[in-house]
């Protein structure tokens, strides 16, 4: 804590001159204050980490955000394989992250591309990292790879899910927060020593470029190498909606995604008891830190918005799950900038956001590309986008308030700041479309020709459920009297106007 | 924060002329001891902004709480229609209520009866309001909403829910949240001039200000609807339209109940905050006490309405449980902070049975809201209102709204009438404005035939007519149609192979 | 904290005789640390408070885990029932552990086996306990009734399940955490006067306290019920009757798992306590470290379970890897803030094969627990006892537990046999204590006939039979039945025009 609060004796002595006991009297009061300073020390810390801890468990609970988001855009019969992936999502990732994804990532001391220290958590917690700080990042990275899995849900092996899993979590995703965020890394806008990259570095402030494009364009290899689900595209090569099993889902996944960005985002300034000394004593940190809660809502909702009349022109029906789709493109996109733009400009990023998303799905339809849950055109699209509109509409306060302590730093282009930053952030988009590209393709491609990949088609046909985990999720009607039939576990709901079966007929009470 | 307030000239004089440079080491000392106090300024910054923050992040929750129950409640058809709603609520609240309805709700200083600074939240931050009050207050907003929906559920066009819901959020709520819980409010208990009978209304959380307001508007909204069809049959008997699943409307209550933690307790807005500084008793233990009662109020409504229900139906009801522990939760949100923990468990008791009695008298007035959110919201709300006024402790009352000692307290703690005069005003008033202003909007929707969906919609169910297909689809098509390449999607041809 | 401590008598000698006025001097110098250190006072019960409290909110958030864990896991025909169990939980456990339950519990100044005041929250708060510290033991103690109703589910009387909760939750569950939480329990590793075994017993969460109990009530109600009809076939094999609602199950899990962050780490009850003040390394640390290795423990148990779910099954399970997470949270609970990181990835391997283990060996003694809870929090919870007795790190077991050095800690780190005496100690008594009182509990409901329901009702499930209707309804009734003004209720007749 180097502040004001510095008494020493050598400093105070001589104003309390000639005292018999001048040099008692200054090392009693200044000893007095060396406590009160190490008290604030403790209580800063322990209000940081508190801060920061409840932050990683929101960011957490997207990961359950994702696991219902993904259960409810697939059909019934991929139930339980999209949400085993998610579940192992966190789980291979806390080892794989704890192990040497950590250590890659923060492992200071390091180079510009790789950390090497922290392996394990061997030498933790240090003055620079505590445990807290570990539990938000591998928050983060097993986000990443939730992103990823819905790009190929449907139509992948469970084999091929772990082993890409593992090789995103632990290894490509690392490398890009190193670069970007590590103290290290020869990208980031935060780099302690030596020149940032064009005077300015990178501001990806929460990663819509590190985590959502990573995840984006990580999903849009799988999906491609493996093709388009069967009966995604007609014959005649139109595009057919298959449509997911439960809207409920979709929207409790959406919503808890919503409540998990709270953390996702104003959690990334990582500590909130830090005054910038400017503006009076009621500004500081917590105050950017409300603000970045504030960026992040209005850009959701905006985009939320926008998408809805958006979609009402287009298709002619309101939709709930577009809807949904387009509030976390919105929330994509802030990522980027929140901690440095107004809030109207996050208005401006939401909704050109939700107009990323539907451009990219008109083109994923015209490509016959096919993404269940439109993951690489919601966060690497929009992702994309929030990286621009950080170079763009950054503003220079904030820039300053949230990267202190190099003065005249490139801001964003439209608020007078010049070019610069936009250039480092087009090098970030460049820079990690090449990386992924070059670690994932690869992967996917060899796992395809090892025929690991994709799944029989009598597999995709019969639902992964039934084939490899043991079962359909759902069971909504006793079988008791019936027989083990599998195709009398499910309820039938669609409104076909079909005669009520025996089946259905069992649910009714007897005096009916 | 200024207590630890060292000043030279005080201190000098102390040091004496004898003293080298007495003058500087005053000065000295006394930058130290400003520096210590400049921290501990960050530092409850600091702290309270945390505590708000992740207060407003729990009344978030609560959002996806009412689209749970929301869509749990409602028959399998309309589950997308009401599921969108609840999410529009929430982000076109987002964008009316960053615009305008801060700005009418606590733009200060102002008149008494709307703000007018912070649009768009120009001037924000500023010494009084941070970020992080300004999103706690939208998620209030928002649920003020979110209540209104519940009522006129499975019957509504989806363009008369977008323009009822920015009225309602971009307005008028703000407008009565200006009124009682503003520092400019006419009404308010934390008014720097006179207070309204000398107390003003003591409505911490929000019975009156957001349930009451949610509840009138609903209820404004299915009466001018009329009930669903087949809710009474010819008879005139009630039937029950049951929801289609109780596992959402349980989720959706458990996640109301966790946000009501952010809800209720939040609404301090610092914790940072002595009573007699270095005490163990100090704003976080009445914090903890509120958390507390909102706790027992709604575990005993949801007990007596379980053997209430149970005496009168003949079965143990979870939904019922799940309508019954919310009621007690929207009658404690008024007196939360200034009542003993004894005193929330009649509240819950209380609330139980005046839900049960709304419900009984809405049967028989024909009367019909899917989420009995008139009935739990307006009506329970309405109680907790009077029973604040009823059991306000006397110390509690002076903690919370400081600096007006002798004031009236609850009426059965011996601190006579006035309290009650108030608060049987703030529900006269509420329900005269919100009648005033969603009463006439619901009438012109109405009129303009944009309220009600037409009788076949209602009956093929709004999700097929407006949202593009339905919200589920447990079965796979192919099997349904035998043929297993198959696969008929709403709205889309293919050719079986 | 008196740390920044300042007396003027000290300090006055110093200023010697020159100084104008040595006393008014250091008096008033001490008089603004004496502000100071009052600042910190209020300061660090706030961080405190503000750090309970939402980990209790977390912890609360458990409760829904259990509801949707549950709901997910039994015949769609019983839902309505498990859910109202899991509601009535929180809400009966609310009432009972605020009437006796805390007092039982945590009620000093006592004696070893039960406390004996704050009934009723009388004399709360006081300088020990808080409200915050009430909402998170109540949050504690209605976990373990939820854990008991997983293992009697889908065949119990909805009274005998009130009977056993209240009785659980109010009396059994409390004497237990008096014993080893309470400072002056007998057992506890805090106790101020002789520790047993020189140690006294680390359950720093609960694998004991919470989990075995919860587990082992469970374990009787279920032995003395019996299994639920066709869960073993003619010939006695194992048939597996499955959960209706995979959705459910993953989405209780990870609530589970996401409020076990307020359950672990929330244990320390105050993150504001340096080990040594001014340094980066304080209770801070170790609260992040605690969510570390809770974090560890459950992910290697569900790679471990997956992994040797697939050698022995064949595919791979969702539901499975659920429970094994589930096994690795509830073994890690106890040695959580003792232990380092990669102990708990010990912790958690063992725990997933302890679950297999157990689980196998319920189906051999033809035991019937639907959500396994007998064998996850009993098992798994004595296996994360004895783990902490093996592991515990001696320098984080004298920071968590400070003022007695030379304490025994884990045997695999080098420290004695202490510690292993106390917890084998422990898993006895709890095994005893809870078989006194839960197994005669059971014992006289099944002689009352009060405790199974009649197989006719079993058959058909105990929401058509007790609760008014199924859970679902995700047709409508009336386009089967192709006349739009008939509407078939579950429970109603009506009469189709």
């Amino acid at each position: 804590m180097a502040d004001p609060l510095s008494c020493t004796a050598a400093d105070l002595l001589p104003l309390l001159g000639g005292g018999p006991n001048a040099t008692a009297a200054a090392a009693f009061i200044c000893s007095r204050f060396d406590a009160v300073s190490a008290k604030l020390s403790d209580a800063t810390y322990a209000i940081d980490n508190t801060y920061l801890l409840f932050s990683a468990y929101l960011v957490f609970a997207m990961q359950l955000g994702f696991a219902m988001l993904c259960a409810g855009s697939v059909r019934a019969k991929n139930t339980m394989n999209i949400m085993l992936t998610n579940v192992l999502d966190a789980a291979a990732g806390g080892l794989s992250y704890y192990l040497f994804g950590y250590a890659f990532a923060f492992g200071g001391p390091s180079n510009g591309f790789i950390g090497k220290h922290f392996f394990g958590l061997k030498e933790f917690p240090s003055p620079s990292a505590d445990y807290s700080f570990f539990l938000y990042q591998w928050a983060f990275a097993i986000a990443a790879a939730g992103i990823t899995s819905g790009s190929i849900a449907e139509r992948t092996q469970f084999v091929a899910y772990l082993i890409y899993s593992s090789f995103l979590t632990g290894f490509v995703y690392p490398i890009v927060s190193h670069w970007f965020w590590s103290g290290d890394g020869w990208a980031g806008a935060a780099k302690a020593n030596g020149s940032l990259l064009f005077g300015s570095g990178v501001i990806d402030f929460a990663g819509s470029g590190v985590v959502h494009m990573v995840g984006g364009i990580a999903g849009l290899w799988g999906a491609f190498i493996e093709g388009p689900r069967i009966g995604r595209f007609d014959r005649s090569g139109r595009s057919v909606a298959l449509r997911g099993h439960s809207a409920s889902l979709v929207v409790l996944g959406t919503f808890l995604l919503w409540f998990g960005w709270y953390g996702f985002n104003p959690g990334s300034f990582l500590t909130i008891l830090k005054s910038y000394g400017t503006r009076g004593a009621y500004y500081g940190q917590w105050s950017a830190v409300g603000r970045t809660a504030v960026t992040t809502t209005l850009a959701g909702s905006t985009a939320a918005l926008t998408t809805l009349f958006g979609k009402r022109f287009l298709v002619g029906h309101w939709n709930v799950i577009d809807v949904c789709n387009g509030l976390l493109g919105g929330f994509a996109a802030i990522t980027s900038g929140c901690a440095v733009v107004e809030p109207w400009a996050a208005i401006v990023c939401g909704f050109v956001a939700a107009w990323v998303l539907i451009g990219f799905n008109k083109l994923a339809v015209t490509l016959k590309y096919d993404d269940p849950l439109e993951a690489a055109q919601l966060h690497g699209g929009c992702g994309a986008w929030g990286v621009l509109f950080t170079g763009l509409f950054a503003k220079k306060a904030y820039v300053n308030e949230a990267y202190p302590g190099r003065p005249d730093r490139p801001y964003g282009l439209f608020m007078g700041g010049g070019g610069k930053l936009l250039a480092a952030q087009l090098i970030e988009i460049l820079v990690i479309i090449g990386w992924v590209t070059a670690t994932m393709l690869p992967l996917f491609w060899v796992l395809h020709k090892l025929k690991l990949l994709r799944i029989s088609n009598e597999d995709e046909m019969a639902g992964m459920d039934m084939t490899r985990h043991g079962g359909m999720a759902y069971l909504y009607h006793d079988e008791d009297e019936h027989s083990n039939l599998p195709q009398f576990k499910m309820n039938k709901i669609e409104p076909k106007g079909t005669p009520p079966s025996e089946h259905y007929s069992q649910t009714q009470p007897d005096r009916v | 924060m200024a207590s630890p307030g060292c000043s030279a000239e005080q201190l000098a004089p102390f040091f004496g002329p004898n003293t080298t440079n007495a003058t500087a080491a005053a000065d000295y000392i006394c930058r130290q001891f400003s520096a210590v106090s400049d921290k501990f300024v960050d530092t409850s910054y600091a702290v309270d902004s945390t505590y708000l923050l992740f207060s407003a992040y729990l009344v978030f929750a609560m959002q996806l709480g009412f689209a749970m129950l929301c869509a749990g409640s409602v028959r399998a058809k309309n589950t997308m229609n009401i599921m969108l709603t609840n999410v529009l609520d929430a982000a076109a609240g987002g964008i009316f209520y960053y615009l305008f309805g801060f700005a009418f709700a606590f733009g200060a200083p102002s008149n008494g009866f709307i703000g007018r600074h912070f649009f768009g939240l120009k001037e924000i931050p500023s010494s009084l309001y941070d970020y992080s009050f300004f999103l706690y207050q939208w998620a209030f907003a928002i649920a003020a909403a979110g209540i209104t929906s519940g009522s006129i559920a499975e019957r509504t066009q989806f363009v008369a829910y977008l323009i009822y819901s920015s009225f309602l959020t971009g307005f008028v709520y703000p407008i009565v949240s200006h009124w009682f819980w503003s520092s400019d409010g006419w009404a308010s208990a934390s008014n720097t001039g006179n207070l309204l009978f000398g107390s003003g209304v003591i409505d911490f959380a929000g019975s009156g200000v957001v349930h009451m307001v949610g509840g009138i508007a609903g209820l404004y909204g299915a009466l001018i609807e009329g009930p669903r069809i087949g809710r009474f049959d010819h008879a005139g008997r009630a039937v029950a339209l049951r929801g289609h699943s109780a596992s959402l409307v349980v989720l959706g209550t458990f996640l109301l109940w966790f946000g009501w933690y952010g809800f209720n307790p939040g609404s301090f807005f610092k914790i940072l905050s002595p009573y007699s500084s270095g005490n163990y008793y100090g704003q976080w233990s009445a914090v903890g006490r509120t958390a507390v009662t909102t706790t027992l109020a709604g575990c005993t409504a949801a007990l007596t309405t379980l053997f209430v229900k149970r005496l009168l139906s003949g079965h143990w009801n979870v939904t019922d449980v799940c309508n019954g522990l919310l009621s007690g939760f929207a009658a404690i949100t008024a007196g939360c902070s200034v009542v003993e923990p004894w005193a929330a468990v009649i509240c819950g008791f209380v609330a139980a049975l005046v839900l049960i009695g709304c419900n009984k008298l809405a049967d028989m007035v024909k009367y019909d809201d899917p989420l009995e959110a008139a009935q739990l919201h307006g009506g329970c709300g309405a109680w907790g209102v009077i029973f604040t006024a009823l059991f306000a402790r006397e110390k509690y009352v002076n903690e919370v709204y400081p600096g007006k000692p002798g004031r009236p307290y609850g009426l059965f703690m011996g601190g006579g009438w006035g309290l009650l005069a108030a608060h049987i005003i703030q529900i006269l008033v509420i329900i005269g404005w919100v009648s005033m202003t969603m009463g006439p909007l619901f009438y012109v929707l109405h009129k303009l035939k944009l309220l009600r969906i037409s009788p076949d919609d209602e009956l093929a169910g709004m999700d097929l007519t407006r949202h593009g297909g339905f919200a589920y689809a447990y079965e796979d098509d192919s099997r349904l149609h035998g043929s297993p390449n198959g696969r008929i999607e709403v709205g889309t041809i293919n050719t079986p192979s």
